[in-house]
């Protein structure tokens, strides 16, 4: 119990720049609180997000990786998002063969007028991935 | 390398909520930076210059600023390197204001995130590698495909001492539809002379060249410069090819056939003819039935193939009310009735319109399953209304109106260009709302029925909507400066399989058959990066944005 | 119902004798088959050309020196197809084949297939000391039988996918109790049937025994799921991986004799997958010491994630494992989940896109939120 | 297993981790699943404790491990390699491609018992740990790889410093600086080493003297065995083409290999010619070319270090093959692979007056 | 016609989706652009909706974009607050005056933190919201608005009604807030005019029947947008003044329609958004659309009309609406397709109003000098020859201004007036 609250998480987000990126500014400016846990990476596209980030993130011990793209229908670039969503449910699907954390990968659409979404959706992955703990890949010298 | 790391106050903004200096302890340390300093506002005017002298002072190589968001202040901050001859694109913003110190009221948590980012935005630059702007001639002259009012309009517009166009007509005249219209609603006005006097300034034009009975036969290349092939409808052999800059798809569309939907009677029923049918008998001068007489009674039948295409064509309801005016005029006694489903008409005139239209010889029924039969020398019309179903009506004449369908025979255009056709046939635009008349293919536009169905008031509006797209974007003299951040495929690493190809909804990339790799053609590539994650080669790298950038702001963010 | 050839004749034999009269008569130019390649009988691919070297051919001998899908690959990615060949190959080379065709890496033109329900193959490792063939006799005898024979792959006892999906020709072989006595094939497709017009031969109708390849396939899949539920305990999260691949020396062996694997350069071989100095340092920061060199869970994944979908599970990876990893059966268990997902079978049909590149509007809801 | 000797090194490592004299060190550890042993780069010096500086497999070269830890540069650490003589050559000739930044490694070799194969123990590993311990007390190398069994470089000293077992009093070792760094080392660790190491350089020559009997004693059989293309293609005709040989080898360190680039696929018809004018054509067509391609790349270079027949699936004798071309060319040069960091590569480098013999007699 | 050499700047009037997408065009042309706007924020109507028919894009995303591109733009000059006072020459030369109001907050030093608002003792009802929540009288009209600077509405603010109030200008640390600021007057040298100064609704107080201001949960259009807009007052939350979500909800089409004497055009699509928009946060809410004729006109409405009837709505066909309270709730009676009284119980209605003319086109028609329809939108010149031509050369009426239409009309209006501009010149 103590242990969870002294861990503060790492958390990346890849965020679409269009609709995502510019979601978490408003949360922003319009002083929303959420916790610090949650590491921004801007992409052009939540396409752009290779799921070799994911993994290397992972494994470079991030404790937990959220993609956030424009909505289905509203990507900038008219389809990237169904791409991505693909990309993403695959490799949910390895973490969860290999008996890897999934809940550690989340993906969400967050729309640029959706500031009150990201703050909710980052605290609760937040509370989420210090209920699993820390990324035990923090650990391991031998991978 | 000589990093420049600087850290913006914003006021209290960033001051109170995060140590800065804190920050700076964290960043000073780091490899290759040369130099870390706070500053009150950098956005500032004395913020700018203070950074200019800052480049200036320790000849640094890149920067890196932490203050706000990107969407704020990424290009202010860009516009000083360029000043400063710093390629604007070795610079990288650590957003530490909207995502960090205005997120939480904890200053030693917001200065931890703030160190993580702003050591991120460091890791990350150092991969960062100069980007300059591209320039491509580009060829002015544009292709119109199809010579009816859109096409025409678009072509009048365009053509100038600097800009030659190419109207491409597959049937023999230009016109279109609308030449067989005598008059427009809803103010009456004449078309058919109208449109006439449109042709013949299009053929006294010499910037214009005209090519009637002439289909696409390929067309190659991109925007700014695409190879054009037509040929002949009436001697295939014969064909011309010419370089645009742009294209223009004005197909147009064509009225549903309602021949096949047996209650409609057409083609069966004597005096059961279709709207077009009928503009032609008006526009001939005379309204009359087989056996030359003038119609008593005539009934105008509308969404004629509406429930079998799935839409309303929004102008019926509009020209069977014009059918109204037309048979007042000149076969004033005839009684008119209107079988509608759902009143359709749209706009602020419309309604005046219609109104008008209505007199004591002028019916409307809103009715359900109608059935129209041959009833000795009249015709009879079965429906059900509001109160009471199988009703019956016979008439002498009756006027179908049906729904616009999209032009057939496009296949070669569609594929040659890349552009997207939706479910109903018609051409799908790049973006419903703020792009209309562009499509998905950079340089390619549509304009009228080819892209819905639409009156001939918003056809004229696309039609120049098309023209301000190309005279903004096309302007003769004027090279094209396409997108920096876009995709680059390394030939040496490409193993051709294409996946790539697929994943491009832009068609910016194309397959070269003799080295068997993807090319990646930068005037069209939008820079998303989709192909870059779908490449399993890792051949493809997304400039700015290349797996390196990231995958080091990554690593430093989660240290 | 299908048309088949039936002869009275021990299947290799009748087998052999119609590939030697396809290329007796020039109806191929060339027979691709696993045969007999030196005097202390080793077994490898070939290209055939000379009906008399047919003797030493053995199609569908219980050996995968290296998936055929990457030859027929290499053989037909240049060039153009002048003279027709006919490839005998298992049906996973042939998934494998197909997952190659739609990633651009070869074609179909003037190439024939045959294959056979495959009753899996023997550890190439076994063949290095011959071991596998004191177990041949048992072996085509559970062929026969339609069981799984206890010394085979495990990739292959765990095997569903034992009936040739796009096959001209498939052989039966799996289950059929009279494959010694009696040859038959079924020729799927009109390329295949040419072949038989071609020589005069007359065929019948036949269809295969669905009851018992059902039954064989029942067997299978219990197998599997034990395979399945042993392979999960082991890979019980960061431990378990790091349990199985530690001794992973990096050769990358499994990417290069892997049929999906077609890149010139893999991506964990580019530039892009070395780490600096800085990382060293950052790793030392959490555990104080790393493995040299690093990036193996890495390239495991990554792996995964570029081939898992097209894992026809062939078990190549595992055979050229220099320190035995069960890789394939990972590949298997984790590469079917993903498949499962998209509804996809790899190579079972060619006009099948490949999930990755492309996308249904209304689907996997569930994961977003 | 002399576990005092194993101490005894590692507490030397330690102390001069503990005195600065190193920052970090890179050497091997068995892997939590205790079937192998892999080379680890420690910080903290608590856990070189539980790292074997003499493994009883190779599964990763020790050359490799170093170029990967600096190709990208020398970094801040002053990092020790413990390896064996082998590896440390690898380490040399690497360094001459420039593939290894030399700048902040100290080298460290010791005297080397030889390995098992890297099968035989990660199949068994309880076993292969018995075996080993035996092999070392009685410097009985009969289970060690083949390659091991004629190695004539065992103790061998290219690094900067090397560890003298052999002759050595119980659970003490021989300290040998070889470079100015090694020196350095000893001195800081006030180790300047007086003792005198007759006893080590007597036992080691006799190793070598019949080490290089066998040596040139197998080569001749092989070369019987494997001499002319016949017997070539034949040695090489179970190979699968998976090329692990030349991913475990530390000295092939190309991005991409000559022989998985486009040079070597052809066209259809290419191959189909080929099988017509043979009757039959083998697939993969070019191993016996992948392997003398290889030969004519990194045979100078080639430390005779075994990791190519570990990594081979089939079994192939590709360390002992190679190991003889190798004695062959580097002879012809007069050179031995990594022996020293000084000596250029043969083919970077000539000499105006040599290989007349090669040459048609001109007067 | 004169002879004097033509001003190649262009003035736009309105910064709703059409300007900005006129002006980001003509910028690209190279032309130097005048943009005016009358109120404090760019982004007009279209900014208030959260999602927009028929693809539910959000509009933020659709919009933000571009209203960043708009302010990052060298060659377009913002004017807010400001209006068109007075108007001299013809095509090619029109001097243009134009007058300024002071937003007393200094656009360059204000770095938008917002720190000003808390601090201002006055509340009052935030008419950007529909008066659903309060703002300051110092404040931005929502979260996300751009320019994100803020305007001290002088009407309510202390300090100008002779207090001394300066609590703003405490907070304000980049001395951003200047009380002395003036209106100013200018004029401006343009070759041409684009007006786009859309629309204004129906007011609903006219048509008492429907419940409007007398019953709680009877509510506007855009009252509605702002309560499901994630920005808006609720952080869309739909629910009732009481504060409980509705159980049931009935649009009713058309208001204003036979007042207007012309259907809106668009009215009947964004009503069926509503119900979308309602399905998505109350699944089990009932939901009627009140329509009189169906009007979806175009090739993608009918199967969003499908869509919307299948997510759960129940179409009426009824005239002679009447809402009333009943009990907690409300009861509409009205008489259906077949003339028959029937009536349905209701806890939230919304009215979906006609599109007006903007409430300033008759005295900008004035000052312009341009002609206006007998609805007193902007009169086309001729609909044939084109649409967006007004009564006078080289100015040009783009969007709502002209007539209700939708998004993608006005944005191909507003392209249309620059394709006629760049040809012309």
């Amino acid at each position: 119990m103590t242990k969870k609250e002294e861990f503060t998480p790492r958390i990346l987000a890849f965020l679409c720049n269009w609709c995502s990126y510019a979601g978490a500014d408003l949360a922003g400016t319009s002083r929303l609180k959420y916790p610090t846990s949650i590491l921004p990476i801007r992409v052009m596209c939540s396409s752009r997000v290779d799921p070799l980030f994911l993994i290397r993130g992972y494994l470079e011990g991030a404790d937990g990786v959220l993609v956030a793209g424009c909505h289905p229908g509203d990507c900038h670039y008219q389809e990237g998002n169904y791409y991505a969503r693909r990309r993403f449910a695959m490799l949910k699907n390895i973490f969860e063969s290999l008996g890897l954390e999934k809940e550690r990968l989340r993906l969400s659409w967050v729309s640029a007028s959706e500031g009150q979404k990201y703050a909710k959706v980052t605290t609760d992955f937040t509370n989420v991935i210090k209920d699993i703990g820390e990324n035990p890949a923090k650990s391991k010298i031998f991978l | 390398m000589k990093i420049g790391v600087y850290i913006c106050e914003c006021g209290p903004n960033i001051a109170e909520k995060v140590d800065i200096d804190e920050v700076i302890k964290a960043v000073k340390p780091l490899d290759n930076v040369a130099v870390v300093e706070r500053f009150k506002l950098l956005c500032s005017q004395d913020g700018k210059q203070f950074l200019a002298d800052q480049i200036k002072k320790h000849e640094l190589t890149h920067l890196v600023v932490a203050a706000c968001s990107p969407r704020e202040h990424q290009q202010t901050f860009m516009d000083v390197c360029e000043q400063e001859g710093l390629n604007p694109y070795l610079f990288q913003l650590a957003n530490i204001r909207e995502q960090c110190a205005w997120i939480t009221d904890d200053k030693k948590e917001a200065t931890k995130k703030a160190i993580r980012l702003t050591k991120a935005a460091v890791a990350r630059v150092q991969y960062h590698t100069p980007l300059e702007k591209q320039q491509i001639e580009s060829n002015p002259d544009v292709l119109v495909i199809g010579g009816g009012i859109a096409g025409i309009q678009a072509s009048l517009q365009l053509a100038g001492p600097e800009r030659t166009i190419h109207l491409v007509e597959k049937t023999s005249s230009l016109g279109g539809l609308s030449q067989y219209y005598e008059k427009t609603f809803p103010d009456m006005k004449p078309c058919a002379s109208f449109i006439k006097g449109l042709i013949e300034t299009v053929k006294n034009n010499p910037h214009i060249n005209v090519y009637t009975n002439t289909e696409i036969e390929e067309i190659l290349g991109f925007f700014g410069n695409f190879e054009i092939t037509v040929k002949q409808t009436t001697t295939p052999e014969a064909t011309a090819a010419f370089e645009v800059g742009a294209v223009v798809v004005a197909t147009g569309a064509t009225p549903f056939n309602p021949e096949h939907i047996s209650k409609y009677g057409y083609q069966k029923i004597e005096n059961v003819i279709t709207a077009l049918d009928f503009e032609q008998m008006n526009l001939s001068g005379k309204i009359t039935l087989k056996n030359g007489k003038p119609p008593k009674s005539v009934a105008i039948i509308h969404c004629v193939g509406r429930e079998e295409k799935g839409y309303c064509s929004q102008i019926c309801c509009m020209y069977s009310i014009k059918f109204i005016r037309y048979l007042q005029k000149k076969v004033p006694s005839t009684k008119i009735t209107n079988f509608y489903t759902d009143l359709c008409i749209p706009g602020k005139s419309q309604q005046h319109f219609y109104e008008q239209s209505l007199g004591n010889h002028v019916d409307f029924i809103r009715m359900s399953d109608l059935q129209i039969t041959k009833q000795s020398d009249k015709i009879q019309i079965t429906y059900s209304n509001e109160k009471d179903a199988s009703k019956k009506l016979s008439v002498d004449m009756v006027i179908l109106s049906p729904v616009l369908e999209p032009t057939q025979g496009l296949s070669s255009i569609i594929e040659s260009t890349r552009i997207s056709q939706g479910e109903k046939g018609f051409l799908t635009e790049e973006h419903e709302k703020i792009a209309p008349v562009s499509t998905s293919t950079e340089g390619v536009f549509i304009a009228g029925c080819s892209h819905g169905p639409k009156s001939i008031e918003e056809t004229m509006s696309q039609a120049e909507a098309v023209t301000g797209h190309i005279l903004t974007s096309l302007i003769p003299g004027q090279k094209i400066e396409p997108e920096v951040k876009v995709s680059h495929i390394s030939e040496s690493f490409c193993i051709g399989c294409k996946t790539c190809l697929n994943v491009c909804c832009y068609g910016a990339i194309t397959f070269d058959d003799l080295k068997k790799v993807s090319v990646v053609n930068e005037v069209i590539c939008r820079g998303c990066g989709n192909c870059v994650a779908a490449c399993p080669s890792g051949a493809i790298t997304l400039k700015h944005f290349t797996h390196n950038q990231v995958y080091h702001e990554v690593k430093e963010a989660v240290q | 119902m299908t048309k088949a050839l039936v002869r009275k004749t021990s299947t290799e034999q009748g087998l052999l004798t119609f590939l030697q009269d396809l290329l007796k008569n020039k109806v191929v130019s060339g027979v691709f088959s696993l045969k007999v390649i030196n005097k202390d009988g080793d077994i490898a691919y070939a290209l055939i050309t000379n009906p008399d070297d047919l003797k030493d051919a053995r199609p569908f001998y219980p050996l995968m020196p290296e998936n055929a899908g990457l030859h027929l690959s290499r053989f037909t990615l240049k060039g153009t197809a002048k003279q027709p060949v006919l490839a005998v190959v298992k049906p996973c080379e042939l998934r494998g084949f197909v997952e190659l065709i739609k990633r651009e890496q070869g074609n179909l033109d003037k190439l024939i297939t045959i294959s056979a329900t495959c009753g899996g193959v023997f550890p190439i490792k076994m063949a290095v000391s011959k071991d596998h063939e004191k177990h041949l006799s048992k072996y085509w005898e559970s062929v026969k039988k339609g069981e799984i024979h206890p010394e085979i792959r495990s990739v292959c006892k765990a095997c569903e996918n034992f009936e040739p999906y796009t096959a001209d020709i498939t052989v039966d072989l799996l289950g059929n109790s009279k494959s010694d006595a009696q040859l038959c094939m079924y020729f799927n497709t009109n390329k295949g049937k040419e072949l038989a017009t071609a020589l005069k031969t007359t065929l019948v109708e036949k269809d295969s025994d669905k009851k018992t390849l059902d039954a064989i396939r029942k067997k299978r899949t219990a197998e599997k799921q034990r395979l399945f539920a042993d392979i999960q305990k082991q890979l019980n999260g960061i431990d378990g991986l790091v349990n199985i691949f530690g001794r992973c020396i990096g050769c990358h062996g499994c990417s290069k004799v892997c049929p999906i694997c077609y890149c010139r350069l893999c991506e964990f071989e580019s530039p892009e997958a070395e780490y600096n100095p800085a990382h060293f340092e950052s790793e030392f920061k959490k555990k104080g010491a790393m493995k040299v060199p690093p990036g193996t869970l890495y390239y495991q994944l990554g792996r995964l994630s570029h081939i898992g979908i097209s894992c026809v599970a062939c078990g190549q990876c595992e055979d050229v494992c220099p320190v035995d990893i069960p890789v394939a059966m990972i590949f298997k268990y984790v590469g079917e989940s993903i498949q499962t997902m998209f509804e996809y079978v790899p190579g079972k049909n060619r006009d099948e896109k490949i999930p990755l590149i492309t996308f249904n509007k209304e689907e996997f809801a569930e994961i977003e939120e | 297993m002399k576990k005092s000797i194993r101490e005894t090194i590692k507490d030397f490592l330690m102390k001069a981790m503990e005195k600065g004299v190193f920052d970090a060190v890179l050497i091997p550890m068995k892997v939590p699943a205790g079937d192998s042993y892999v080379y680890v780069l420690i910080k903290d010096k608590a856990l070189v404790k539980d790292a074997d500086p003499l493994p009883p497999v190779m599964s990763v070269q020790g050359g490799k491990a170093v170029s990967s830890v600096t190709r990208l540069g020398k970094g801040n650490l002053k990092i020790a390699a413990v390896m064996r003589p082998c590896e440390v050559r690898a380490t040399n000739e690497l360094e001459k491609n420039e593939q290894v930044n030399p700048e902040n490694i100290t080298l460290i070799s010791i005297d080397c018992p030889g390995v098992l194969p890297l099968h035989d123990f990660t199949s068994n590993p309880e076993e292969g740990l018995a075996v080993f311990e035996q092999a070392e007390k009685k410097h009985d190398d009969t289970k060690m790889r083949p390659v091991c069994q004629i190695c004539d470089n065992s103790s061998l000293i290219a690094g900067d410093l090397h560890i003298g077992t052999l002759g050595a009093a119980k659970d003490s070792v021989f300290l040998i600086a070889h470079s100015h760094k090694g020196q350095e080392v000893l001195q800081t660790l006030q180790l300047s080493s007086k003792g005198s190491l007759a006893s080590w350089k007597k036992q080691v020559q006799e190793k070598v003297e019949n080490k290089k009997k066998q040596r040139s004693m197998t080569h001749k059989q092989l070369k019987k065995q494997i001499g002319g293309l016949e017997n070539l293609i034949d040695t090489f005709s179970r190979c699968l083409n998976c090329h692990n040989c030349m991913r475990a080898c530390p000295v092939c360190f190309c991005r991409l290999c000559y022989f998985d680039s486009e040079k070597v696929k052809n066209v259809r018809e290419d191959y189909m010619q080929q099988a017509q004018e043979k009757g039959t054509l083998r697939f993969p067509p070019d191993t016996t070319l992948f392997h003398i391609g290889r030969m004519t790349h990194m045979s100078v270079s080639c430390v005779s270090c075994g990791a190519c027949e570990d990594a081979c699936p089939v079994s192939l004798p590709v360390a002992q093959v190679f190991s003889m071309i190798a004695d062959e060319t580097q002879g012809l040069f007069e050179y031995l692979a990594g022996r020293n960091r000084e000596e250029p590569l043969p083919m970077k480098t000539f000499k105006e007056d040599e290989l007349h013999e090669m040459e048609d007699a001109h007067d | 016609m004169n002879k004097k050499e033509p001003f190649s700047d262009i003035l736009v009037v309105g910064a709703g989706i059409a300007g900005i997408q006129a002006s980001l065009m003509l910028s690209k042309a190279k032309k130097n652009v005048h943009l005016i706007e009358k109120t404090s924020y760019t982004g007009g109507a279209s900014i208030k909706y959260e999602e927009v028919f028929s693809n539910m894009e959000c509009s933020t995303c659709m919009l933000a974009p571009i209203q960043q591109q708009l302010l990052q733009d060298k060659n377009i000059t913002l004017h807010t607050l400001s209006t068109i006072k007075g108007v001299k020459g013809s095509q090619g030369n029109y001097i243009v005056t134009i007058e300024k109001k002071a937003r007393y907050v200094d656009m360059v030093n204000c770095i938008g933190c917002n720190a000003c608002f808390d601090p201002c003792p006055v509340s009052v009802k935030n008419e950007f919201e529909e008066g659903l929540n309060e703002r300051k009288a110092i404040f931005v009209p929502c979260a996300g608005a751009l320019p994100n600077v803020p305007m001290i509405d002088t009407e309510h603010c202390l300090r100008f009604k002779n207090k001394k109030c300066t609590a703003c200008q405490e907070a304000c640390m980049f001395e951003a807030i200047d009380y002395n600021q003036k209106d100013e007057t200018f004029d401006i040298k343009v070759g041409a005019i684009i007006v786009a100064t859309g629309f204004s609704l129906f007011d609903t107080q006219k048509t008492p029947h429907y419940g409007y201001g007398t019953l709680d949960d009877v509510y506007t259009a855009l009252e509605f947008e702002r309560l499901y807009a994630s920005n808006g007052p609720t952080e869309g939350t739909i629910q009732l003044k009481k504060g409980d979500s509705p159980k049931s909800a009935a649009i009713i089409h058309c208001v204003g329609r036979k007042e207007q004497g012309y259907c809106s055009s668009v009215c009947c699509l964004y009503s069926l958004k509503f119900t979308h928009y309602l399905t998505s946060k109350l699944p089990d809410i009932k939901i009627y659309n009140l329509y009189s004729d169906l009007c979806i006109p175009g090739k993608s409405h009918q199967k969003f009309y499908e869509k919307m009837k299948d997510a759960g709505t129940t179409l009426l066909r009824a005239d002679a609406i009447k809402v009333e309270k009943k009990g907690k709730s409300m009861e509409i009676t009205y008489t259906d397709e077949n003339n028959k009284k029937t009536s349905i119980t209701v806890d939230m209605v919304i009215l979906a109003p006609a599109l007006l003319p903007h409430p300033d086109t008759m005295g900008l028609a004035k000052t312009l000098d341009i002609a206006v329809d007998d609805h007193e939108f902007f009169k086309e010149n001729d609909t044939t020859s084109s649409c967006v031509s007004s009564s006078k050369p080289g100015i040009y009426i783009v969007g709502c201004a002209q007539g209700p239409k939708n998004i993608q009309d006005s944005v191909t209006q507003a392209s249309a007036a620059v394709g006629k501009i760049l040809s012309s010149s």
